[in-house]
């Protein structure tokens, strides 16, 4: 072979390398790259793909599953059922992480070596959705590993696997520093067929700031830019030759509105605002060239691409804006809007500018409030505290509407970061449970139909618009599930599979 | 005859790293009120030492210092203070270099609330008239003052205070023969108008001889001998007594004459 | 005729202010010829530090310094020289014993280290041992009791006459050609006075070593100089051999100042009158006295 | 004072600083006047005009909403000078009180009031705003308080290290002698010796006074956006480098110009105050 | 020397009391910080059960006296705890992060002094003439601006425009250096790889000068004033007048003395460095601790928080107690006051 092609790219904060606790992007890289999950979303299209399972069937709430016989893991063991179980019990044990998804699954069970049956207390049809945040650990080499703790399972084998891949994957953890860089290797193993342009090495770089990534990637010295990068560094790198990555769907920039405090109890003052909000100057912002934006116009609740999403886009409409405040039980004069906007996301702060000058325009009055993220958390746990306004970036996690809209609005999850409306609502409550107990696809893309439009009435959020992450790349790498729409992932960080992508060695 | 201070048994020993230095060995005397006990003897002997334990600067090793009869305590009292002055033997240090001359000769009328605050300004001015000094010093830095003129300073602080004892630490040596008879005059006068009690120390003898009442000599951190002026001077007892004499520069015939002759006794006695 | 060791020609100084200038020295001549050891003798303040000063180029470097006349050492102009040649001559050819000795002396270093390094000016490489012997052998000669201890001293640790003797010693281990003393004795007890005195004596002696020596112990200036300037207020009154001008003072403001040193003989303090006119009187020079090359 | 401007304008460099100092505060209290855009310190965007390089009317250039950099700068220099010299005011005499009295009195009290300074000095300043900000609302003054509260160990340290030494000077010696009273000493004998270090520390403090403000600023503490804060507009722009430069850039050198100003004036002062009166 | 010992005994003791002191503070202070540590550490999507949960395994809703007293107790088996937001235990954290760190500021430290000081005696000097003059106006624009805006404009200038220098990280990619002291200047000499080591401290070059810059200006100017004045005393006087060369004056004779308030000032920064360095770290993309305490204290990390701000702490103490040890060294009558009281 010849010499050995390294990719680097990087994400913000530290690689979390426990798939147990894995929870956000570089997180979910980490885990696509390292372990396997039992399905994989299906590429360019809706639904799901076998991957590690062979097919599965649903028997009434339950599911089955048929493995694969011909895995083995890094460290040669074979895959078997229990494995499986291990690793979902391991998840639901250590409770953290995106272990949430799996809230409505009582537990598993290797039926033989090669079945698993998972137990549903109800129906829940997102289920197979949610398989793609359980990857799979080797168990012997876990067991093997178990550090200091309290019962049969000790630690779990926490300690191990915050250092250490255990996983069928691709690729091989070489070196693990969570503030500064991981270190894979191509696994020459791997179940599947490998093309030889995938790259030999990954150096996966935590925390770099954005002129440096800026400076490394013009020197070619980085390959694939993190999405965090403002729109100003993107646009400058595009315009000096870089190419653009694209992840489209899964999430929304939204603009939460606390109904539960004066004066947006009031559905008019509400609607007054997202009218008078300027969606085509939010695009702008974050536009790095013609065409190519982190975001692309919002039609309503549900970003394009998931069940129920709208079709026109939102347009600013200043007329029905001052309409709706006319109609409104507040005075302009009377209030004040406090605007927040999270400390660690800037470009929130020039959305809350924009908002400032767009509420100005019907006359409403607004202070704003730099929030950093921490003391965020803890103003959501009271209705009072919370701002009026404040600005998030959600997404899907397991790519289904449910994940992204339940904790949302459901009634019963109020007061969260994904929640400062503290919306109350029967007739939202009542559509969100129905869309996730609902399978026939159909028959949820109509509920989830239903329910953007009665989020569309009540506006508790003004929807900013629907989320592209954006990732600059040099031209030595070539990522197909990134670039051509037929073989994208409908998952966040599903695109940055190093198997899939090619090293063009210029 | 009433002690105004007394020394009992006192030594002071410095420890210097590997070496022990015993600066003042053993002594006692009494400064008796109203008179004034010059302090002669060779340089290092341990009157520096002697002057700084009276002003409490630091405690003696051994034995005890009374004032009136009482012992003077390791904290001194605003009191005590104002009842002993210092004049310090290194005039430059001795003035702060970032305050006037004129502050800090303010400071002790400050301090003992002396003469209405209104007058002590002029009181300033005055002061350092009588030590021979322009009233409009008082706004100099002690930088811009020559070496006889800083002392002069410090006498004029010492005085300043209006003190029952001073201890006066080469108060002369650096200062020119006019201004020195000037100075000697007004510590003279002062003495007598308001019975001040001094412990002069020095090496000039001659000094010593025209203002001195009784003379304690130290040699090597001991009081060797403790005398009447007259009696050190016509008739000296301890052989470096009768050294220090004998080598005493001197300007006129006479002097050079009685000198002489006192070298001539200890050649004899020899 | 050899020249001058040092000679000092209507030198004028002034300091300059936010205040305006002020006039230190008003134009005074002095020579001190080989191995000659000449006093300056004048009242506090009088101009006589700052003289010695601008002998040593220390004064030259202040901004706020207005210099003005000649100073020549051994025939040189010391302003035709550069400043690297003037540097040169100190503490070699030229050194000063300074009046303030305790704050002459370095605080942060020990005696031992600051002699060595005065050793070194006359003798670069000597090592740290020859300088240790050399320097207790130079202070043992003015008489401090245990050398040893004194090298291994700070200045704060010594008392005053023990560091004028330590800045005696050092001013004499390089054996210069022009001493300046400035009140060498004033913290020294009568007896090690004595003793220095001699020895500076003798080292005059031996190397034909000139002394501006600076003081107001006039008993001292008697018994040490040949020959006596007196200095008052920035001006030279009175210039003589020191017997004529003990014997003999014709200034008013020499009489004045011999009038008021207190005698051994007793006496009480001598009377002394106000500040006088008189002491402005012209300079009175004593026969065979004249500045060289000047009539008179 | 005639002699104040006298040493002052003797030297170039004191001319220059206290032309700059000038400028400063001149473009400070008269920025409705100067700002070619005063509306630009508030909430304006013209998306428009939104991240342009320095290009006529926009002297140095627009920011990412479109707002005139120079105009905000002039802003900032209000707020900015307002909390350097707040916090000064307040944090120095604090920090040299405790550390002539710890360095002069010694003993217990030393023992006690270094330990606490110690304390202080080795919690990060990060921590403490933040602990701050969880207790206090987040205006200016709090952010004033927090930033004060960082500060005084500082020339607690500096200044006990001075009086120790010169504890052991004459003068010290001889007003003890007096019976010149504790406070005295401390204050009236001690403190003017320590004031050239004090004062080049402080000029020096100045911009880090700016500064600190702006992670304050980060923090949600201080300043709050629109209002222009240099520290801010640095830390920012800084994730635009290279090239939106200007939006480092120029606030970038407002900072410096100021705290070159202060230093140099600092200097000067510091000559006169090291000469006495 | 025994009373050396007996000093530095007595410190070391009031230090672990300060440490003491300063546990109890910080624990207190990182309870008082905004926001909920369980849930910021689950990740913005984890459930209301989970935080509970969370919380309950971390004693958060105990009295902050029993909290403090299992703190304790964990320590006294050497553990501080798991931090939540790499969820490794903090004492690996710190062991790993520390080094870099240290190995950064003690290159910074090293430059503050020998250039900083240096700088000061030449300005000092020359007081007065041109090179007072130019170090002045240099070593004013370095204390200007902040250390991070140096960082960004000296990565800007020689390592992006003027490629001389590597942009980020410790060491190249190429090179696998097995950790013995963490500090890479020393385990590369250890694995006698010395084009390594060349490499690493050409890495260290850039971000330990913009971390100085600031430091070295303040040195060189506490220096120059302190000198400036100490100029005026006798003994320098006197040293001039026995022809000292002017360089040695400047150095022996008037630097000594002048520099208490450098050196304080020199100490302070270097250990608050270790504490303020982050924003150097993240442009350099340096992996250490300062970085690591910022990013534990914005995600409330309590175990992690405590941890490291004990070790600055301790940090701070030591060298603390190294500068009052250097100042009683080079002040003499400090170390031998005679005074009472
Ligand atoms: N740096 C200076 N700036 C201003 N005036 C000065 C300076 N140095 C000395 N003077 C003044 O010059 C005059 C002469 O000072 P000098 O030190 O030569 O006196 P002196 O004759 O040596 O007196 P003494 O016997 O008291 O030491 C004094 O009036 C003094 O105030
Ligand atoms: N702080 C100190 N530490 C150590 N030794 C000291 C200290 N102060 C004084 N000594 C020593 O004590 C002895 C006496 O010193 P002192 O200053 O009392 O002498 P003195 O009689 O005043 O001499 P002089 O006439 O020269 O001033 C000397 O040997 C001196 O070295
Ligand atoms: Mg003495
Ligand atoms: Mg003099």
């Amino acid at each position: 072979a010849s010499a050995q092609t390294v990719l680097r790219l990087d994400e913000v904060a530290v690689g979390e390398l426990d798939p147990g606790k894995a929870s956000d992007y570089a997180d979910s890289i980490l885990m696509f790259n390292v372990y396997d999950t039992l399905v994989l979303p299906v590429q360019g299209g809706p639904g799901y793909a076998p991957h590690l399972a062979e097919s599965w069937e649903a028997d009434g709430n339950d599911f089955v599953f048929k493995l694969r016989q011909d895995v083995k893991f890094q460290s040669g063991n074979p895959l078997t059922a229990e494995d499986v179980v291990f690793s979902f019990d391991r998840m639901k044990a250590l409770g953290q992480g995106l272990s949430f998804v799996f809230a409505k699954v009582e537990s598993a069970e290797a039926v033989d070596a090669g079945t698993v049956r998972f137990k549903l207390s109800e129906a829940y049809s997102p289920f197979v959705a949610s398989l793609v945040r359980l990857p799979i650990l080797d168990k012997a080499l876990v067991m093997e590993n178990l550090g200091e703790g309290d019962g049969e399972m000790k630690d779990w084998g926490q300690a191990f696997l915050s250092a250490n891949g255990a996983g069928t994957g691709a690729y091989k953890v070489v070196a693990h520093n969570p503030q500064q860089e991981t270190v894979m290797e191509k696994n020459p193993d791997y179940f599947l067929d490998v093309a030889d342009s995938a790259p030999d090495q990954v150096r996966l770089r935590y925390s770099l700031e954005a002129a440096t990534v800026r400076t490394l990637i013009a020197q070619g010295e980085h390959d694939i830019s993190s999405q965090w990068l403002p729109p100003e560094v993107l646009k400058a790198l595009a315009g000096s030759g870089a190419q653009m990555l694209k992840e489209t769907g899964g999430g929304a920039f939204y603009v939460k509105m606390n109904t539960a405090k004066a004066p947006l109890d009031d559905v008019n003052c509400r609607l007054a605002l997202a009218s008078a909000f300027d969606y085509s100057a939010g695009i702008q912002m974050v536009a790095v060239a013609d065409g190519v934006a982190q975001g692309s116009p919002s039609t309503g609740a549900i970003p394009v691409g998931m069940f129920g999403a709208g079709e026109t886009p939102l347009v600013r409409d200043l007329e029905a804006a001052k309409a709706h405040l006319a109609a409104c039980q507040y005075k302009p004069e009377d209030f004040t809007l406090e605007l927040s906007w999270i400390g660690e996301v800037p470009i929130e702060e020039r959305f809350a500018l924009l908002m400032q000058a767009n509420f100005a325009e019907i006359g409403i009055k607004s202070e704003i409030r730099k929030v950093p993220w921490a003391l965020f958390t803890e103003l959501v746990s009271k209705p009072e505290n919370t701002p009026h306004i404040s600005q998030i970036f959600a997404n899907a996690v397991t790519g289904d509407p449910d994940t992204l809209l339940f904790p949302m609005y459901h009634s019963t999850l109020k007061g969260t970061w994904q929640s400062p409306e503290n919306l109350e609502d029967a007739t939202v409550d009542e559509l969100l449970v129905k869309g996730r107990t609902v399978t026939d696809p159909e028959e949820r893309q109509a509920t989830y139909a239903a329910l953007n439009e009665r989020l569309m009435e009540i506006a508790p959020t003004i929807y900013g618009y629907d989320r592209q992450s954006l990732f600059a790349a040099s031209n030595r790498v070539k990522v197909p599930a990134l670039t051509d729409p037929d073989k994208a992932f409908g998952l966040d960080g599903m695109g940055f599979s190093f198997r899939l992508m090619e090293m063009t060695g210029q | 005859m009433t002690a105004l201070l007394s020394l009992d048994r006192v030594s002071k020993t410095f420890t210097q790293g590997r070496h022990e230095v015993r600066a003042v060995d053993d002594v006692s005397l009494d400064v008796i009120q109203g008179e004034c006990l010059a302090i002669v003897g060779e340089s290092g002997s341990g009157k520096s030492t002697v002057a700084n334990m009276i002003l409490g600067i630091y405690p003696p090793t051994a034995g005890t210092i009374a004032f009136r009869g009482e012992a003077l305590p390791a904290a001194r009292t605003l009191a005590h203070r104002r009842a002993i002055q210092l004049v310090q033997q290194n005039p430059l240090s001795s003035l702060n270099p970032k305050r006037s001359i004129g502050a800090s000769l303010r400071l002790p009328l400050d301090v003992h609330d002396l003469g209405p605050r209104a007058a002590r300004a002029a009181r300033v001015g005055v002061l350092l008239e009588e030590v021979g000094l322009p009233a409009d010093y008082a706004r100099r830095t002690p930088e811009s003052l020559s070496g006889g003129q800083r002392q002069r300073v410090a006498i004029a602080r010492a005085l300043a205070c209006q003190s029952d004892l001073v201890v006066l630490d080469e108060p002369t040596s650096a200062l020119d023969v006019l201004v020195q008879a000037r100075v000697l005059k007004l510590l003279n006068d002062l003495r007598k108008g308001r019975g001040l009690t001094y412990v002069f120390i020095t090496h000039d003898l001659s000094v010593v001889r025209n203002i001195a009442d009784r003379v304690a000599v130290f040699e090597r951190g001991r009081l060797v001998e403790l005398n009447p002026t007259e009696t050190i001077f016509s008739d000296p007892h301890h052989p470096y007594t009768r050294r220090l004499i004998g080598a005493v520069p001197v300007v006129t015939a006479d002097e050079v004459r009685l000198r002489d002759r006192l070298m001539e006794n200890d050649n004899e006695r020899a | 005729m050899t020249a001058p060791t040092l000679a000092i020609r209507d030198l004028t100084l002034g300091f300059r202010g936010w205040a305006g200038q002020v006039d230190v020295l008003h134009g005074i001549s002095l020579h001190i010829m080989k191995g000659e050891r000449v006093a300056l003798v004048g009242e506090s303040g009088s101009g006589k530090s700052v003289t010695a000063r601008i002998v040593l180029g220390l004064l030259q470097q202040l901004k706020t310094a207005r210099i003005g006349g000649l100073v020549a050492f051994e025939g040189q102009d010391l302003s035709t020289l550069s400043a690297r040649q003037r540097h040169a001559l100190r503490g070699t050819r030229m050194s000063m014993i300074f009046q303030d000795p305790t704050s002459s002396l370095n605080p942060v270093y020990r005696i031992g280290s600051q002699f060595h390094e005065v050793l070194k000016r006359a003798e670069p490489g000597i090592s740290a041992a020859d300088a240790r012997r050399k320097a207790q052998a130079a202070l043992a000669d003015v008489a401090i009791p245990d050398p040893a201890r004194a090298l291994d001293s700070y200045s704060f640790q010594l008392s005053g006459g023990m560091n004028q003797r330590v800045m005696i010693a050092m001013a004499l281990a390089n054996e210069p050609s022009l001493l300046i003393a400035d009140e060498p004795g004033t913290a020294l007890d009568v007896t090690v006075q004595a003793q220095t005195l001699s020895l500076m004596r003798a080292l005059v002696e031996k190397h034909h070593t000139s002394v501006l020596f600076i003081s107001h112990n006039l008993g001292v200036v008697r018994e040490f100089a040949d020959r006596v300037y007196v200095i008052y207020k920035g001006r030279i009154v009175e210039h003589g051999r020191s017997a004529d001008l003990f014997a003999d003072p014709r200034h008013p403001y020499t009489r004045a100042l011999l009038s008021a040193v207190p005698r051994i003989t007793g006496g009480g303090i001598p009377e002394i009158d106000d500040v006088s006119e008189s002491y402005f009187a012209p300079m009175v020079v004593h026969e065979g006295c004249g500045e060289p090359g000047e009539v008179g | 004072m005639k002699r104040t401007l006298f040493i002052l304008l003797r030297n170039p460099l004191s001319a220059l600083g206290l032309f700059l100092v000038a400028l400063v505060v001149l473009s400070a209290v008269f920025a409705d006047f100067i700002a070619p855009f005063p509306t630009h310190a508030g909430a304006v965007v013209d998306f428009a005009n939104f991240n342009k390089p320095p290009e006529w009317p926009y002297v140095f250039g627009t920011d990412l909403v479109g707002r005139d950099l120079f105009s905000r700068i002039l802003y900032a220099y209000r707020i900015s000078l307002l909390l350097g010299v707040v916090v000064l005011v307040v944090a120095v005499p604090i920090g040299v009180t405790i550390g002539l009295v710890a360095g002069y009195l010694g003993g217990w009290t030393e023992y006690v009031l270094m330990r606490i300074t110690d304390v202080f000095l080795s919690i990060p300043p990060l921590v403490l705003a933040m602990s701050m900000m969880g207790l206090l609302q987040p205006t200016l003054t709090n952010g004033m308080l927090a930033v004060t509260a960082m500060w005084w160990p500082w020339y607690t340290r500096l200044v006990y290290n001075l009086a120790r030494s010169e504890k052991e000077e004459g003068y010290v010696l001889a007003a003890e002698v007096i019976g010149a009273s504790k406070a005295h000493v401390i204050f009236r004998e001690i403190l003017p010796n320590c004031v050239p270090s004090i004062v080049t520390k402080m000029t020096l403090d100045l911009g880090f006074v700016i500064l600190i403000a702006s992670s304050l600023s980060f923090l949600g503490l201080g300043v709050q956006p629109p209002t222009p804060d240099l520290g801010s507009m640095v830390a920012d722009g800084a994730k635009y480098l290279p090239d939106s430069w200007w939006l480092t850039v120029f606030p970038g050198l407002a900072i410096l110009v100021a705290v070159f100003g202060f230093n140099l004036v600092g200097d000067a002062l510091r000559d006169v105050l090291g000469t006495g009166q | 020397m025994p009373p050396v010992v007996r000093l530095l005994a007595k410190r070391l003791g009031t230090s672990l009391l300060v440490l003491v002191g300063v546990s109890m503070l910080i624990f207190a202070i990182a309870r008082i910080i905004p926001g909920d540590p369980a849930r910021i550490a689950l990740g913005p999507n984890a459930s209301v059960e989970q935080v509970a949960q969370m919380r309950e395994r971390l004693h958060l809703d105990d009295a902050l006296p029993v909290q403090y007293a299992y703190f304790v107790r964990d320590v006294f088996r050497g553990d501080l705890g798991i931090s939540l937001y790499t969820n490794r235990p903090v004492t690996t954290d710190i062991a790993q992060f520390l080094p870099a760190t240290l190995e950064l500021i003690l290159v910074a430290g090293l430059m503050m002094v020998l250039i900083g000081l240096p700088l000061g005696v030449i300005a000092a000097r020359y007081r007065g003439r041109w090179a007072d003059h130019a170090i002045r106006l240099i070593t004013l624009l370095g204390v200007s601006a902040p250390s991070f805006v140096w960082a960004v404009i000296l990565m800007l200038c020689f390592a992006y425009f003027l490629p001389l220098f590597p942009i980020a990280g410790r060491i190249a990619d190429s090179y696998a250096i097995a950790p013995v002291t963490g500090f890479l200047t020393i385990d590369t000499l250890l694995a006698g790889n010395l084009s390594a080591f060349a490499n690493a401290a050409w890495h260290i070059v850039l971000p330990a000068f913009a971390l100085a810059l600031s430091g070295i200006g303040q040195a060189a100017r506490l220096t120059r004033s302190n000198m400036v004045e100490t100029y005026d005393k006798p003994y320098i006087e006197m040293a001039q007048s026995y022809g000292f060369a002017e360089g040695r004056i400047a150095r022996r004779w008037a630097f000594r003395p002048s520099l208490i308030p450098s050196l304080t000032i020199i100490g302070l920064d270097f250990a608050a460095m270790l504490g303020n360095a982050f924003l150097v770290e993240a442009v350099f993309a340096w992996p250490g601790l300062s970085r690591y305490g910022v990013a534990v204290i914005l995600r409330k990390d309590l175990n992690a928080i405590v941890g490291t701000v004990l070790i600055i702490s301790a940090m701070f103490l030591i060298v603390n107690i190294v500068v009052d040890l250097l100042i009683a060294l080079i002040n003499p009558r400090i170390r031998h006051s005679q005074r009472a009281g």
